[in-house]
């Protein structure tokens, strides 16, 4: 039987030292100076020209898509919104280090890598309108996306459930030979969730080839991270699992990027988690159902303002002679008018038809729940004005 | 009196115990500064102090096992979960800690003096995870009160009963009626009584139970009934642990007939366990068995609420069925 | 067939699944080399290896976030908790995560391959937190499976054919029977079904209804009213959720009496929703009130265990007392 | 409004820089060599003769009371037993350190501390006997102590629990303006689970002055510390919540008591949490269900059986001139017999009379409980013999 010593790695001292804060340096890896050139003691990561822009063109996307469903939402069109800007860079740029197989596990404001991964303004659409047409059946509020083909799981809003769970998925995506990742973000909120704890720690102990991508922030919904935590962010974490860390400015694009890049390739050929802390700001409300002003300073959220993640890597794209703001201006307008039509388009459609109720609770509709339905049925045919999205398909 | 909606009345009971008993703590996420999503703790930091009123970490399990702490120490904790949705990661704290915490210590320590609130219920558009009603996975804990107003005034009297009471309560909020309609509130200090269920209106042909936000649906689906000459007993359960079974059975016994509403799903909500021990107390009373009228055994669907939610029609239907029988 | 007692048959069917399918994994607390403190794993670390037989740290909700994550892969993870009064702090992702992952993502994500087993249920001298039967918690749960074998023939049958189902199943394991007798076990592959309740005994007096180590009690207050003359039909409802209201609704229209028994709490167990359904189901034929024997509506006691205990003799009077009526 | 900076700390970085272990040092502290000899590089903390001979004798009394009750568990006459052999010091030299009015939650293999402030030998038997002289009422099973009037929370059997409940604890004494802390015992095993980290988390930013005491003893039933965690210890994880830290050689009681003494001192003065890690062996099997020959080797527990703390004080007791060798005898002597003496005693007192089955659910009895408990008394007069050690009292 072998032998297990848990002080291997100890060493001794004779006087009383106290571990604590500041004892250990985490900087931020930065790659693109605000003026948007490279920093002299960086080096920019390769990326082609087809490449960058449309990673460049991802986040104006997103940020168009953003502003248009505020808006929508405000007219009562949807009934929620959750927008993410200000924190482009941070989705977009890791999603574009990942392979097309990695799965993606999301909080909800990561929108930038659905759309990175190919999600169309017309498939936004279906799941925040509840349409037929949703993948997810119309069964979650607006913005919990989730598809399949696009290895995008399905959002779910309970907070950092998903972490323990992308520990799960990288561990059969190894045992299965596959030469994929899982990459799971989250908040510096939900960091504060237990399971938060569970899955990084399974992680690092069952070697499970992941990625666990923290959002800081800032914010979770009005309380700020100084009341979040105390340590030293996310990162200072790491250390604790064992797991290998990584801090990088959120609201640079090519930082984030190569940072994801590397803990892609520690994560497969050492079969082990990587922890990556993206540091950044929500500038957007937590919500449509938000509002920060009760909570926060105008001037803090300018100074943010001013590092804004899209400019930074536009100034970078024309340094490089790749930018053509002829062609980004048409992009933003056929954006606008995109989302519009789709807008109008998606809410036209029906919703699911009603035996999708009882659909996919299990694999098979039970007896009760056909019975259920039956009933149902027969009620709303009785009242179809109570239930008209409904009543006028049923036989 | 002072007109006030749900929200006004659940602040207002908050700042008159936290005036009288500073041993009282209110906590939970963005609970502070902000005063809650819903605002229901708006002012109390600014009033009691960043000690008294604070924003945790975004943990449940946490927020309910430093509760639990706080509460076997003396002090009164007044702990907010965001949603009822999100009470889960809290269960084992409430379950396995809260609720045996003082019959394991021979009544040494308890958790007598936390009061857990938090909304619950649909109608909101919320779908999966803002709408649930998770009262029935609680009311199998020997060890908790579990209480529901239905209205304002009802609001701000039961909560004061709740977190003066000396065991754990939790206390629900129909997070539909939050700002649905204000009335009058006494500005003074009341206490409504714990385990005692209401009697909204007398009737004789059929009882009718239910709690929370579904007291309005049974108004509704009564007042349906009248124009058929069907005389509804509308009942408030308010306490669903320990239950009134008493005035139920008493009114049963003289009406008949029982239908129980609940917003969440039928299959182990608490009407079965109503169901089960009415059967027993009033088997000969019974003209016909007794209807329960619920959510849909599944998650909660939003594109199809209206037509998940036991409302009103269904409830009606389920009179005449039952009237019929 | 081979002699095994129930401990036995759990094992033989891991071992029957893992080499058919390179799929299922098996993890949890010291399920790995030790084969689990109860040993239902013992050697499978050592004939599958390390990566498909492991122990984890100890976190049950990282054990079933975890596992969640590995079915919606399409891994066949069968996760074990180590005592069913240990599962608490895996509520949040059985119940929120688990049994809604098909419906909210449309059915293009499932933990359909998941099983849960854990051990449950008293009479061990194990006091408030290694007797508890949790299974009412879970059966609010749409989404969920439930299933509870009462001997090693049928542990092993139900077991497959819960690892193989596409949905999840908390399969609850009687730990008192786990050493507590062998009997006849085929070697070769079977399955038992899932949903489907079982008939036990038939008669024509009483239906007693139970599952798991409570169907020997049931036979032997059986046994003792069979002195009286009378004839007991015993049901083992084998899968709490869904649960096969049909069979035992036939039965109860041929007997006309029913008795539901469960360690579990009274209030709120899922006795009640036998109850509520089989009144609203047999009301015409109903002769005396469904009857409950159940646990107290208390944590589970040590030095008070046997009186808490719903046994024979408390089952055998509940019998007369139905049948007198 | 305060304007907010989650960077505040941060520095920058243009190269990826990848945080791993080893970065930092978390050395052990030892004042006491193997040998009972003070390293010359330490200071023995300030300790009068009484209060060592204390130490000493309790954890003396312990081994013997552990050894007994395996004992009296392997003959039947209880259920269930837990020692805490080999560890006796992390538990007494911590207890040692504290004031009377500290609340101790502990795990469930402190029964030093428990001994420490003052459980009499009847006291713990009445427990384990859960006869009517138990304070907790004969409710849990054996070694789940708990006794209000010396600070000493009730045990519960679900793990980690008691963690964010210690922080809870130490708020509430710092909010009524007491001069105590709550101290919180856990194994490197419960430290997974999530309940730590909530309680760590909440402890640091909601400034608690609570001592968290993990005793690292190398083992979690069968599982390995090894597959428990990846990171170095539990006290590499006090960084990430930025509470201070303090790993200690928990065989050592002498550097237990000081780090444990210190700890106080800070958790007061800063109001404040601290983590103190004790590295120490479980030489006990895990309870007496447990057999560890399945999962380790003799030569590994002979090599902790050398690390004896026992042993160790006593020789720097010798050192002192401290050690009465015939004393110690004749107190080993006295407690094997007290014990079998108390066992005798406390197997025949009643169990709790049977109203106690319904008391304590609630502060007063309901309705529904009363039911319970006439339809159950009814029950036992009809069929005494079933229930014997009730039936005879019932009226
Ligand atoms: C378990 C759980 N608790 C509470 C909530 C309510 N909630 C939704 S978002 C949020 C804040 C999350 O903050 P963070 O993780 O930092 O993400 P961010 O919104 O900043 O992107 C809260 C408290 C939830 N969804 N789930
Ligand atoms: C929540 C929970 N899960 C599982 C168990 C079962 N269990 C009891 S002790 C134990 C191991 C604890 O190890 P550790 O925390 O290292 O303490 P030690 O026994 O080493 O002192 C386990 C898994 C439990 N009591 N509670
Ligand atoms: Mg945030
Ligand atoms: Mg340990």
């Amino acid at each position: 039987m072998q032998d297990r010593n848990h002080l291997a790695r100890v060493s001794t001292t004779h006087k009383v030292h106290v571990i604590e804060n500041g004892l250990i340096d985490i900087p931020m890896l930065q790659i693109l100076q605000p003026d948007g050139s490279v920093h002299k003691e960086a080096v920019a990561p390769e990326l082609d020209q087809d490449t960058a822009t449309k990673m460049y063109n991802t986040m104006a996307y997103i940020r168009v898509l953003d502003e248009r469903m505020v808006a929508a939402q405000r007219q009562g069109r949807i009934s929620f919104y959750l927008a993410s800007t200000g924190e482009e860079a941070a989705a977009v740029g890791s999603a574009a280090a990942l392979s097309d197989d990695d799965m993606i596990m999301s909080q909800y404001r990561e929108q930038g890598a659905l759309a990175y991964r190919g999600y169309t303004t017309e498939q936004f659409m279906n799941q925040m309108f509840s349409n037929e047409k949703d993948p997810n059946k119309g069964r979650q509020m607006p913005i919990h996306y989730g598809d399949k083909p696009l290895n995008f799981m399905t959002i779910s809003s309970p907070l950092g459930t998903q972490i323990p769970q992308a520990s799960g998925y990288a561990y059969g995506q190894k045992m299965a030979g596959k030469d994929a990742v899982t990459i799971c973000y989250f908040g510096e909120g939900a960091a504060s969730e237990g399971d938060f704890h569970a899955g990084l720690n399974m992680a690092a102990v069952l070697n499970c080839p992941a990625i666990f991508f923290c959002r800081n922030n800032g914010y979770a919904i009005s309380t700020p991270a100084d009341e979040q935590f105390a340590g030293d962010g996310i990162a200072s974490r790491g250390l604790g699992y064992g797991i290998k860390t990584i801090r990088v400015d959120g609201n640079d694009i090519l930082a984030v990027y190569a940072a994801t890049k590397l803990a892609r390739e520690i994560a497969l050929k050492d079969e082990c988690p990587v922890l990556i802390e993206a540091m950044t700001y929500r500038l957007a409300a937590h919500s449509t159902s938000d509002d920060p002003t009760g909570y926060r300073s105008r001037e803090e959220e300018d100074k943010w303002r001013a590092k804004d993640p899209i400019q930074r890597m536009e100034k970078w794209l024309e340094s490089k002679g790749w930018f053509d703001e002829k062609a980004a201006q048409k992009l933003l307008d056929k954006t606008r008018q995109d989302v519009l039509a789709a807008v109008k388009q998606a809410e036209k459609i029906d919703v699911p038809p009603i035996e999708d109720i009882v659909n996919d609770v299990y694999s098979e509709v039970p007896w009760h729940l056909k019975d259920q339905l039956e009933q149902l049925k027969s009620h709303i045919r009785q009242y179809p004005d109570v239930y008209p999205k409904t009543s006028g398909r049923i036989k | 009196m002072a007109k006030m909606n749900l929200l006004q009345a659940i602040n207002n009971a908050l700042i008159t115990v936290m005036e009288q008993d500073e041993r009282v703590m209110v906590f939970g996420e963005d609970v502070g500064h902000f005063g809650g999503v819903f605002r229901a703790t708006s002012n109390l930091q600014q009033q009691f102090g960043k000690g008294r009123c604070f924003n945790t970490p975004l943990t449940e399990q946490g927020i309910i096992g430093f509760a639990n702490g706080l509460a076997s120490q003396g002090s009164v904790p007044v702990a907010e979960i965001q949603f009822g949705d999100y009470i889960f990661p809290a269960f084992d704290q409430i379950v396995n800690e809260t609720a045996k915490f003082r019959y394991r210590s021979g009544g040494q320590f308890s958790c007598g003096t936390l009061t857990i609130r938090t909304p619950y219920g649909g109608g909101i558009a919320g779908g999966l995870y803002h709408s649930q009603s998770p009262e029935a996975f609680f009311a199998h804990c020997p060890g908790l009160k579990i209480v529901v107003p239905r209205n304002p005034y009802q609001a701000k009297g039961l909560l004061l009963a709740s977190i003066r009471d000396d065991n754990p309560v939790l206390f629900m909020e129909p997070k539909r009626l939050y700002r649905a309609s204000v009335s009058d509130v006494p500005e003074e200090d009341y206490e409504l009584p714990l385990g005692k269920a209401d009697i909204v209106q007398e009737g004789k042909d059929i009882t009718l139970l239910g709690w929370g936000a579904q007291i309005e649906i049974l108004q509704k689906a009564a007042e349906m009934a009248l124009e058929d000459g069907v005389s509804c007993e509308i009942i408030d359960l308010r306490s669903i642990l320990p239950w009134d079974a008493e005035t139920v059975a008493e009114s049963v016994m003289k009406t008949g007939r029982l239908l129980i509403n609940h917003e969440a799903p039928q299959t182990g909500g608490f009407a079965s366990e109503i169901a089960a021990t009415i059967q027993e107390k009033c088997f000969l009373y019974l003209e016909s068995p007794i209807a329960r009228v619920c959510g849909l055994d599944t998650p909660y669907p939003l594109a199809h609420e209206k037509e998940y939610m036991p409302d009103q029609y269904k409830t009606y239907e389920a009179i005449k069925r039952t009237l019929k029988y």
